[in-house]
């Protein structure tokens, strides 16, 4: 029963080594739905291309589903499963500023670094940006670790907090994202720029 | 295309809903009247209990002699043989557990309730169990270093 | 058929499998019943008393006492090294935390029942290594605390059992005797640390 | 419209899967922000270690020996570089390019690049996690933090968007 390196004794070099081939197809899968261009990442908030809304549901839900089908099967321990936790006001402000590093450079850290590896220098600088955003991080840290450690709520569920089933909470999350599919297609119509998307 | 994948997962998901073989209760659920002892008989509320009973016993030792029902001994181990179950399942009334280990009964009531049986009982006699037979006398003259 | 309708479609289709399945997995029992039947008749899940006092006269750390019963019997007396679990609560926590863990469980209550019943329960959750002590409570103080010696000679034997038997008696009462405030304070030191998932971007 | 890259919704299934063998072999989700983390801790620690054993926020990671370099999470970095680099050597993407807007300078774009690095690790390590780490895997758990993370990162990046424009088109 998964999650398989949660047995006692698992080998420390056998899961670095697991790490390493999960972000082999975490960073082909992102370079492959052209999350290395940053005008395709920034075409979503101009609605000339909506790729990061589908990818990135769409891969939320697939993961999803699977595991909870695993889980019904009697494969995988959800309860060994890491759910974040929820620290209010570090999660809204967070999110705020990654929102603003977002629309500034243009990827998130995951594409970042993917796209540097085929060889765009803006993504270079965007990943040594990166680090310094880390190292600043760490050197204020005793200044802003009361906001970062404000309203803390523990690992919550969306479906507990709705008071779902997690199954019923996922049938209403995909048909939310079906949705907004559709309207995304027709967003990238109203908002078509080929000038831009052929290029990319 | 879409038949292809969502076909066999229905298929596998009607065969284990479907089959016997394997735990699918909500655990907290069916362990509740447990917490609320009201999954213990004694003799006395069984004779005033209206249905049928059948009784199990568990051990050898087990005397159910003058209980209410149809008494019949399956020793622990072979409690989930085809027919033990098929006997059980058709009893269309109380089942009532009876050992003289009171650790076996707790542990067989507690993997058969989960296995989906409601009127599953173990059977006690007057005391309580889970009651303290004795009394915690403390020595207020000597203190350890701690 | 485009390929925003077939993705639609198929997770459209598996969400509502979902939606009417009854629970996820993990909520149940794990593996088969004739396999949790074998295991809960295994002798080894049992240990007497005299091996519990052992444990707590030799401190033993690979052994973690676990008591089942309400926290103000636990905070009145308890086995010393034991942490409170009450029954009542033990399935709406996250046993994982507790139970999974490099140790030896021993449950114990004041009777037979709860220990046995939270055995099978961590049995049939997927934690292996769990016993009960047989008798509980009302065996402890029938064997531990109220032993005496009534035969002609004491062999070798004997005599450790009692000199172990005595010593828990001692550290037992010593323990409880204490007011509530080095109680609790010898409780918290006690308190393992609860195993913590790794996991996110920390 | 044709593009060159695979189709969203393949590409999206392709990543929810990679998350999903992450789940469960290793009951954890992606993560890219924390791998940076941990490479700025080891240099900071290679660099001035007395610093790094002071420091309330870097001494967690030095405890009992620790290698940050040899982390679960950097080593997903590392996996992404070479993924990246497969996944653009196949689709004859591997190339030196500054990409941008006709209407903007090189050194603008490289500026704002930085800027926006800098100012998306920080956010996520306030709120412990990225796109990847809090986001995407967190909705995968049905964690509430993932939802708020997510709505809050694309929400306010909708409302900056404005400012930017000239950026990107």
């Amino acid at each position: 029963m998964g999650p398989i390196t949660s047995a006692p004794g698992f080998p420390v070099w056998l899961d670095l080594l697991i790490a390493f081939l999960i972000g082999i197809g975490f960073g082909f899968s992102l370079e492959q739905a052209g999350f290395s261009s940053s005008r395709k990442l920034a075409g979503m908030f101009y609605g000339y291309d909506t790729t990061v809304l589908k990818v990135f549901f769409t891969a939320a839900i697939v993961a999803l589903i699977g595991s909870q089908f695993l889980s019904y099967f009697g494969l995988l321990n959800l309860n060994l499963v890491f759910v974040n936790e929820y620290y209010v006001t570090a999660s809204i402000v967070g999110g705020v500023i990654m929102g603003a590093g977002f629309i500034m450079g243009g990827f998130c850290p995951g594409t970042g670094v993917s796209a540097m590896s085929i060889g765009k220098i803006d993504a270079l600088f965007y990943v040594l940006g990166g680090l310094a955003g880390a190292f600043l991080f760490a050197e204020t840290y005793p200044l802003i670790q009361p906001l970062a450690d404000n309203a803390y709520r523990g690992p919550v569920k969306i479906n507990d907090v709705f008071g779902i089933s997690p199954g019923l909470f996922t049938l209403l999350l995909v048909i939310a994202a079906a949705g907004m599919f559709w309207v995304a297609e027709l967003a990238e119509k109203k908002f078509a720029r080929p000038d831009i998307t052929g290029e990319i | 295309m879409i038949l292809a994948v969502v076909l066999p997962i229905l298929v596998l998901v009607l065969t284990r809903s479907i089959t016997r073989d394997h735990f699918r209760n909500n655990a907290a659920k069916w362990a509740d009247r447990s917490i609320h002892k009201t999954n213990v008989i004694t003799a006395k509320q069984l004779d005033e209990s209206d249905g049928k009973t059948l009784v199990i016993e568990l051990d050898d030792l087990a005397e159910a002699t003058g209980i209410k029902g149809e008494v019949i001994h399956i020793p622990a181990d072979r409690l989930l043989d085809k027919d033990n179950q098929k006997k059980m399942r058709g009893a269309g009334g109380n089942i009532v557990l009876v050992s003289e280990d009171p650790a076996l009964s707790a542990r067989m009531w507690m993997m058969l309730s989960q296995m989906g049986y409601k009127k599953l009982f173990i059977l006690n006699d007057s005391t309580d169990n889970e009651a303290l037979k004795y009394k915690f006398q403390p020595d207020t003259v000597t203190r350890p270093e701690l | 058929m485009n390929a925003r309708q077939i993705l639609t479609t198929i997770l459209l289709l598996l969400g509502l499998i979902l939606a009417f399945l009854p629970l996820s997995g993990n909520y149940s029992f794990h593996g088969k019943p004739g396999k949790l039947l074998v295991e809960t008749l295994d002798e080894n899940t049992y240990c007497t008393p005299d091996q519990v006092a052992r444990f707590v006269v030799t401190e033993d750390s690979t052994m973690q006492l676990i008591d089942l019963r309400t926290a103000d019997e636990f905070e009145s007396f308890s086995i010393p090294g034991a942490i409170n679990i009450p029954y009542s609560s033990m399935l709406s926590q996250n046993l994982e935390s507790y139970l999974d863990r490099d140790v030896k469980n021993i449950f114990y209550a004041n009777g037979d029942y709860l220990a046995n019943y939270a055995l099978v329960l961590a049995r049939g959750l997927g934690f292996q290594n769990n016993m009960v002590m047989k008798g509980g409570l009302n065996e402890w103080y029938r064997t531990v605390m109220n032993s005496e010696f009534t035969g002609e000679r004491i062999s070798a034997r004997e005599n450790a059992l009692f000199e172990t038997r005595r010593k828990a008696e001692k550290m037992f009462t010593e323990l409880n005797s204490l007011p509530d405030s080095l109680k609790a304070r010898y409780r918290e030191s006690k308190e393992i640390e609860r195993k913590k998932l790794d996991g996110g971007c920390e | 419209m044709k593009t060159k890259y695979m189709n969203p919704y393949l590409a999206g299934t392709l990543l929810g899967l990679v998350l999903l063998s992450a789940m469960y072999i290793s009951g954890r989700g992606l993560g890219a922000s924390g791998g940076l983390k941990y490479c700025v801790v080891s240099v900071v620690g290679a660099v001035d270690k007395p610093h790094a054993e002071k420091s309330v926020y870097y001494s967690k990671y030095f405890e009992e020996g620790q290698k940050p370099l040899f982390n679960w999470l950097t080593m997903i970095i590392f996996g992404v570089l070479a993924g990246g680099f497969v996944s653009g050597a196949v689709s004859k993407r591997l190339q030196f390019k500054i990409e941008k807007s006709p209407g903007i300078s090189n050194t603008r774009r490289l500026i704002f690049a930085f800027i926006g690095g800098a100012f998306f690790v920080y956010g996520a390590q306030l709120a412990r996690g990225c796109t990847s780490g809090a986001a995407l895997s967190g909705m995968a758990v049905l964690s509430v933090a993932g939802f708020v993370t997510m709505i809050t990162i694309f929400g306010s990046a909708y409302l900056f968007a404005w400012f930017f424009r000239k950026n990107w088109i």
